[in-house]
């Protein structure tokens, strides 16, 4: 569904990602691990088109993403929820939903999802009119992941969503996922979080100072010793 | 003591039509600042250009000068994408004082542009429906024909605007984009887009009042300064951003700046003695700076004003 | 007397009470730790504290004075740091240099604040960062420059606000062995909320637990994390049988 | 004393921009004996006015990022300072400048109070309406002349030192210099002082700012009363220099913004910035003002290119001259 | 020789707010300066008659305009530029009474004459300046010719009007806009009016290109005035009018100050500013009476395709004064051309303007003002051919047409 490769990306003369190639196939579930500052969040914004992309290209589902505009991107089906969450601050918890169904044209169909949106996160659902900005950083980013799905996206990419969570808010939002996954979504995972993440995906990469260093299913890398040593503290 | 009921009350209708006026000079300023948060300075420059559109082009299409706003809209509107395009764009890759800065350097452009092509001698409509018509409904009580037009105008583009940005999914996305460009392209809304429409109906919205107000205001390559502070006024005393807001502070300010008459009504009820020598006149827009300002220390977000 | 009191302290936003008459206490020596699941008002008590927020009721006491007036500036003034949860920096000021603005808390002068930007830099560990700008890392290091930035203040107690955040296990171990030396070396009071487990177990010697703004359990780490109260709102059934919530 | 070492360290500069710096100061100070048209000496003279009006700005507007679109007024305070005390009692310019700055810093203390309270745009246009309204004050308060203005009266023996009324205008270009190399000198160790790096981190994020014990509000009145201390002075100057001040071209809104402007153009928040900024503006104006609004038919084509240039400046490195310089660089260094 | 010449600075405002009254300035002062060049047999002048001045071995009057838009610093800057660079013998200029202040300050400070033609601040000549002229009569005087015009109704010497009762005009309402010049206006009207004993009910400044002046116009109308008094440029002006209009005003007689009253683009208002009066120092109707004024005019509409207006016509006077003054003094020597100016008397009929000369003295705490000029009222009246045109109606023996009194109002 989405392919990417040889990507390079530099800022400011500095590369950041050099030569990454990964590969999502539709309904599968793939992590992409590391630690700070290898470069995750930045291999995100290139896919969305907010990185300068030297050379390398990404395709979703036979496109070439080269070129294209963000919001273009978005239409296609490829979601992307950010590290920061980008909240529209002063809107309410609703507004923000509904923002996220911008590209959905029937209003029944938002309606629809506002609901599945609200049984995911009853947190949400209690404060539907408070400003988003005002809520605290958990439900900022139950708000953000419940706006990403707001359009029905074919591959949702989630940067670091457990960021900033409570351990029981944690094993929820990977529920979640979880659940997501099991309804058929595509999903594409950065995580810092290595162990859970890679339980929950079936395929993944560890992303280090711009390169993919291994990558293979989830479940033998979990049993590998370079991941053991570098993430797990093993 | 009824001369000074009646005063007040000219002043009353005086104000509310002129603030109307006000307003609707400003609201093309409020839908650009609202949405891009950039401070216009070539904003009564527009004016002028829509002012000057429908001065020209009235006679050359032989119709009434009314029946040329659309075209003065159109002018707007496409002054307002060019500007969006050719410069402001670049602006928002830096600082907010560049934005301060570049409109700066377009308004001296457009102004000067503008002494070139046509002269500096003010120049107005001399032939129309609205042209030196007014209705006397009360004693003393005559309202403008211009005047007239240009409040029920404003009232409509509030109204319009209003409506597009509570209502609609362009307003939507208006003011998503106003809120966090990058949020919004995540949402899948053409960002470029949305700011080049805020351009487009700035633009537009001022074009048109220019249009209306060169039946009664005449026009020179400087006429954009005696409305410019006015309209930064208002938007910020509304609260930048907030459709509403620059409606009331817009008839806010217009009954500021009316009320000389009722304090000369006032000192000659009390006087003659008093009378004389003391006229507000001259103070009456400082007296709207004033005011702005006092209302601003209170309210450091506008009347009506959310962002900061 | 302890270094900091926090007495009945109450926040309102509007209609919603996000501290509800809160009490506990940071000894001079101490590192406490508060936690609670996410908008239990944990980052609310710091600003209450801090004095970023005025307190809806109740008071603070700092180094045996009533801070709850002050406003934060001075607050800091008396030797009460803080970091922030979430906050942004557009770059004018290199990482040094930022440090150095800590540092002028307590001096006057440019050359005096520098040696000490130098000093906290080194300690922690980013002296080879001194000369970038702060946009230009990644946000673990941000955060570690903002630590250094308010340790440069001299504080005796320092709030830190999820200074963990988005860091993996092996990054985690290096910052609380590099908290430890601080407070041991440096003999400075912690609180901290943090939602990364190790990190709260491994350095405090108290935890507060909120749950919608109010306290719910208090005492040492391991009992904490088997009141079953806690594990309900906060931690979680797994959290128990061994797991955590981070790797 | 550190105060002092402040102001003279220029360590944080690369090497080639104290060289160009030092050039520029061997032309300045060699200037009135190099061959020159008078119009060029005019120029000169405005070019360090406005330099210094530049640097004022920027501590402000430049260092601690409040866009002040209200510096006029302050020129219009040292100004009619200067020209009131000398017309009604005859005082020398030497008294009436400091008296005219500490009256500037106390109105600025007075209206920044309130000012402060607000933020970004709103700052920037309430700085405008205090300005206007001191303006509209000025043209109807009889004391001070009205909107005639006041002229000040020709002592008739030149060079009059004490009174700065000079025939030729080499007297102003050197007087001016020196306020211009220590207001140079002031700003720099303002820079290196602990209220240069609050503002700076005041800048950054107001609210870590206060919670590292920087008082935010009183930090930006400081940096707003040094900012008003030049424009005054050099205002005080401007009523020497011109002999006929007027509300209107004293503390006109255009004056403000031209103030800004060079700051803004130059590089805001950067030493060199203003002075780059007027030696660019300054002179563009004068010339292309002399050259093209003289002949017939071109009224207003060299506002039409000057527009122009600052537009494209604008569009093309949003951070003013001093920016592309860093650009160049590929990295940013000094401030 | 031919070649010689003698160079005058011109400093005009030809961008800004005033570049169209620049632009006849600059016009004005260059036919002049061609006149004065060349051999003119058609016009009945000293000046005309010769080619260059002819004391100076024929030297050619060379003028070099500066524009320096309405900016006293400017105006200041360029003056030095004119004095030191291009080695004028003196300066003409610079209509903004703000610029002329400053432009003459420069030229007090060298020693170079100036003569100004143009600026009517009653303040330029009070200062006791040794280097400065002015051709031109000033505000004090113009105020002073409007309250003779008011007095002459009431005693019924204008022409075509029987004497009006005083009460009828006794109640006055003046606005000026408030700028150097308006607020000068604004005192002479109030101490003419103590003077002449009216009531001046009204006398308000207004800010100066305003967008809004109806409440202005509401409190002027208040007191029922019989004469609407106003100091204003040519926007404000217009608005004025139109605002006087929109709110029905009634007065008996309005008069304008000059400036923006006399523009082209006020009179295209056509019938709405029948009966107005404006003050003036020369209109196209001169020409009916006095010869050579008709004989300028014609070609000063050749080359500019207007008629003289009175900023013209007194740049105009202003470079003719000039002429005069190098013939007289025979060297550009600026002491010589201080004696000159001192001492020069151009008789009445030389003139466009319908003065009775030009004669610098110092009287009534005045240095270097022209004691011969004279101001002219005229008042807006349907001309035969369907346009509006300026009918003399004071000094009364000028008068060129009846007076219509009153307005008919709006
Ligand atoms: N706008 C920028 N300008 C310069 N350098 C940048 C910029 N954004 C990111 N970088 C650098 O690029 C590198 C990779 O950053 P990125 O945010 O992609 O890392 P990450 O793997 O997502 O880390 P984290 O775990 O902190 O989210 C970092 O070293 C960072 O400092
Ligand atoms: N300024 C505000 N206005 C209104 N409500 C607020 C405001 N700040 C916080 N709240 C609310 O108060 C509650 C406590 O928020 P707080 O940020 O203190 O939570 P927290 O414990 O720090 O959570 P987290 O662990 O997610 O950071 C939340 O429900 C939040 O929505
Ligand atoms: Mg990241
Ligand atoms: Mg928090």
């Amino acid at each position: 569904m989405l392919e990417i490769k040889d990507l390079v990306v530099s800022y400011a003369g500095l590369p950041v990602l050099q030569g990454v190639s990964l590969k999502v196939e539709k309904g599968q579930a793939v992590s992409v691990v590391g630690s700070n500052g290898a470069g995750k969040s930045t291999l995100l914004k290139a896919v969305m088109g907010r990185a300068r992309v030297s050379s390398g290209r990404a395709v979703f589902r036979g496109q070439d993403l080269a070129g294209l505009r963000t919001e273009k991107i978005v239409r296609l089906g490829l979601v992307y929820v950010p590290e920061d969450r980008k909240l529209f601050k002063p809107l309410s918890v609703e507004e923000n939903l509904k923002l996220g169904a911008f590209i959905v044209d029937d209003p029944a169909q938002v309606q629809g999802r506002l609901e599945y949106v609200y049984e995911l996160f009853p947190r949400l659902a209690e404060r539907r009119q408070q400003a988003a900005g005002s809520m605290s950083g958990g439900e900022q980013q139950m708000l953000a992941i419940g706006r990403g799905l707001m359009s029905g996206p074919k591959l949702l990419m989630l940067d670091e969503p457990s960021l900033g969570l409570a351990p029981l808010m944690v094993s929820e939002v990977f529920e979640t996922v979880r659940r997501l996954r099991q309804e058929g979504l595509t999903v594409l995972l950065v995580e810092q979080n290595v162990r859970e993440a890679l339980e929950l995906t079936d395929h993944g990469y560890i992303l280090q100072t711009g390169r993919i260093r291994q990558e293979g299913p989830s479940s033998d890398l979990l049993r590998s010793d370079m991941v053991r040593e570098a993430f797990l503290g093993m | 003591m009824e001369a000074l009921f009646l005063a007040m009350f000219k002043a009353l209708v005086a104000g509310l039509l002129m603030g109307l006026v006000f307003a609707l000079v400003a609201l093309g300023l409020t839908i650009i600042f609202g949405v891009m948060d950039v401070v216009n300075f070539a904003h009564g420059e527009f004016l002028m250009v829509g002012m000057y559109a429908t001065l020209l082009t009235a006679p050359l299409l032989g119709v009434d000068p009314v029946l040329t706003l659309p075209f003065s809209a159109l002018v707007g509107a496409g002054l307002g994408v060019l500007c969006y395009h050719g410069l402001i764009r670049h602006l928002l890759r830096g600082p907010t004082i560049a934005q301060l800065f570049g409109t700066f350097g377009l308004m001296l452009f457009l102004r000067n542009l503008a002494l070139m092509i046509m002269g500096s001698e003010p120049m107005i409509v001399h032939q129309g429906i609205l042209v030196g018509k007014s209705f006397v409904v009360g004693p003393g009580i005559v309202l403008g024909a211009t005047k007239l037009a240009a409040a029920a105008l404003s009232l409509g583009a509030f109204w319009g605007a209003w409506w597009l940005i509570d209502r609609t999914k362009t307003g939507k996305a208006l003011t998503a984009t106003s809120l966090d460009k990058e949020a919004a392209m995540y949402m899948g809304i053409s960002t470029e887009r949305v700011n080049a429409l805020a351009w487009a109906l700035g633009g537009a919205s001022v074009a048109v009042a220019g249009g209306l107000l060169v039946n009664f205001w005449p026009v020179d390559p400087n006429v954009g300064l005696l409305f410019t502070m006015i309209a930064f006024a208002t938007v910020a005393l509304g609260g930048f951003g907030s459709i509403k807001g620059a409606l009331v502070a817009g008839v806010l300010i217009g009954m500021i700046v009316q009320a000389p008459p009722v304090w000369d009504a006032m000192l000659r009820l009390v006087g003659s003695d008093a009378a004389e020598g003391f006229t507000i006149h001259s103070l009456k827009y400082t007296f709207v700076y004033l005011i702005y300002f006092l209302i601003m220390v209170v309210r450091p977000q506008g009347l009506f004003g959310w962002k900061q | 007397m302890a270094l900091l009191e926090v007495r009945e302290v109450s926040k309102d936003f509007g209609g919603l009470r996000a501290n509800d008459r809160i009490s506990f206490q940071v000894g001079a020596d101490e590192v406490v730790g508060l936690i609670g699941p996410n908008g239990a008002g944990k980052t609310t008590l710091f600003n209450c504290v801090a004095g970023y927020y005025p307190v809806s009721g109740g008071q603070v006491f700092f180094d045996g004075q009533d801070i709850t007036p002050l406003k934060d500036f001075q607050v800091c003034r008396l030797g009460l740091a803080r970091t922030f949860q979430i906050f942004q920096a557009s770059g004018d000021l290199s990482v040094a240099e930022n440090v150095m603005v800590g540092a002028f808390v307590r001096t006057g002068s440019r050359r005096k604040a520098r040696a000490k930007a130098e000093e906290w830099l080194e300690f922690l560990g980013i002296a080879d960062a001194g000369g970038l700008m702060l946009s230009e890392l990644p946000v673990a290091r941000q955060k570690r420059v903002a630590l250094a930035t308010a340790l440069a203040s001299d504080p005796k107690l320092l709030l830190l606000d999820e200074v963990a955040a988005g860091l993996n296990a092996a990054e985690v171990d290096g910052l609380v062995k590099l908290l430890t030396r601080i407070h041991r070396e440096k003999g400075l009071a912690l609180l901290l909320t943090e939602h990364v487990m190790e990190m709260v177990m491994a350095l405090s010697h108290r935890v507060v637990v909120l749950e919608s703004g109010r306290k719910i359990a208090e005492g040492e780490p391991a009992q904490v994390v088997k009141d079953p109260e806690v594990i309900r709102a906060y931690l979680g059934d797994h959290l128990v049988s061994g797991e955590n919530g981070h790797a | 004393m550190e105060a002092i070492r402040n102001a003279f360290d220029f360590s944080d500069f690369p090497r080639l921009d104290m060289t160009v710096a030092g050039a520029a100061l061997v032309f300045l100070l060699a200037f009135p004996a190099l061959p020159h048209s008078s119009f060029a000496m005019a120029t000169m003279i405005q070019f360090l006015m406005f330099s210094l009006y530049g640097m004022g700005w920027n501590t402000i507007g430049g260092y601690a990022g409040q866009v002040d679109l209200g510096k006029a007024q302050y020129v219009g305070i040292g100004a009619y300072t200067t020209a009131v005390m000398m017309v009604r009692w005859d005082v020398p310019f030497w008294v009436s400048m400091p008296v005219g700055m500490a009256l500037a810093v106390g109105w600025s203390f007075i209206i920044g109070y309130p000012l402060f309270k607000l933020k970004g745009h709103y700052f920037a246009i309430a700085t405008i309406a205090t300005s206007l309204v001191l303006k509209d004050l000025f043209e109807v308060w009889d004391f001070v002349g009205g909107a005639k203005g006041l002229e000040l009266p020709l002592r008739g023996n030149f060079p009059d030192f004490l009174y700065l009324q000079f025939r030729e205008d080499y007297y102003y270009f050197y007087i001016l210099l020196a306020m211009f190399l220590a207001g140079l000198l002031f700003i720099n160790g303002f820079r290196h002082s602990r209220l240069g790096y609050q503002l700076r981190a005041i800048k950054d994020n107001e609210d870590v700012a206060r919670s590292l014990g920087i008082n935010v509000h009183w930090c930006k009145i400081k940096a707003y009363a040094v900012a008003t201390a030049y424009v005054a002075m050099v205002g005080s100057f401007h009523a020497c220099y011109n002999f006929n001040i007027e509300p209107e071209d004293t503390m006109s809104l255009d004056l403000s913004v031209l103030i800004a402007m060079m700051a803004m153009l130059g590089g805001a928040g950067s030493l060199w910035g203003p002075i780059i900024g007027a030696s660019i503006l300054v002179p563009m104006r004068s010339y292309l003002g002399s050259w093209l609004g003289g002949q017939a038919g071109l009224a207003g084509l060299d506002l039409v290119i000057y527009g122009a240039i600052i537009m494209l400046i604008a569009a093309v490195q949003p951070r003013g001259v001093w920016g592309m310089v860093e650009a160049v660089r590929g990295r940013r260094r000094g401030v | 020789a031919a070649d010689k010449e003698v160079k005058i600075g011109v400093l005009y405002p030809l961008t800004g707010g005033a570049a169209a009254a620049g632009r006849v300035l600059r016009a004005g002062a260059e036919l002049a300066a061609e006149i004065a060049n060349q051999q003119m047999s058609g016009i009945d002048m000293d000046m005309a008659k010769n080619a260059g001045v002819k004391s100076m071995g024929g030297a050619k009057i060379v003028l070099i305009v500066k524009d320096h838009q309405g900016n006293p610093q400017l105006g200041a800057d360029l003056a030095k530029k004119l004095i030191k660079d291009d080695k004028v013998a003196g300066i003409l200029g610079c209509y903004h009474s703000s610029v002329t202040k400053t432009v003459s300050a420069v030229c007090e400070r060298y020693g170079v004459p100036m003569i100004n033609g143009s600026s009517t601040s009653p303040a330029l000549t009070t200062r006791d300046f040794k280097w400065f002229w002015r051709t031109t009569p000033h505000d004090k005087w113009f105020t002073k010719d409007l309250f003779e015009l008011l007095i002459g109704l009431t005693e019924g010497k204008v022409k075509g009007v029987k004497a009006v009762p005083r009460q009828e005009l006794n109640i006055l309402a003046a606005a000026c806009e408030k700028t150097e010049w308006g607020s000068h206006v604004s005192e002479e009207i109030k101490n003419f009016a103590g003077e002449y004993k009216f009531e001046l009910a009204v006398n308000l400044l207004y800010a100066a290109k305003s967008p809004d002046l109806s409440s202005e116009v509401q409190s002027m109308i208040a007191p029922k005035p019989g004469a609407m008094l106003f100091a204003s440029y040519a926007s404000d002006a217009i608005l004025m009018v139109k605002t006087l209009k929109s709110l029905k005003a009634k007065p008996k007689l309005i008069w304008g100050q000059d400036a923006g009253f006399d523009k082209p683009e006020f009179r295209e208002m056509g019938a709405d500013i029948e009966g107005i009066l404006t003050r003036s120092v020369f209109l196209p109707s001169v020409a009916r009476v006095k010869k050579v004024s008709g004989q300028v005019n014609e070609l000063f509409k050749q080359k500019n395709g207007v008629d003289l207006d009175g900023a013209s016509a007194r740049s105009f006077t202003g470079l003719q004064t000039w002429v005069y003054v190098l013939e007289k003094a025979g060297s550009s020597d600026p002491k010589a051309i201080q004696k000159a100016c001192n001492e020069i008397t151009i008789p009445g009929d030389q003139l466009v303007v319908p003065w009775a000369g030009v004669k610098f003295e110092n009287v009534g705490g005045e240095t270097g003002q022209n004691v011969l000029g004279m101001g002219l009222i005229g008042q807006y009246q349907m001309q035969k051919d369907g346009k509006i045109g300026l009918e003399i109606v004071y000094p009364f023996n000028l008068a060129t047409a009846d007076m219509i009194y009153p307005i008919k109002g709006f």
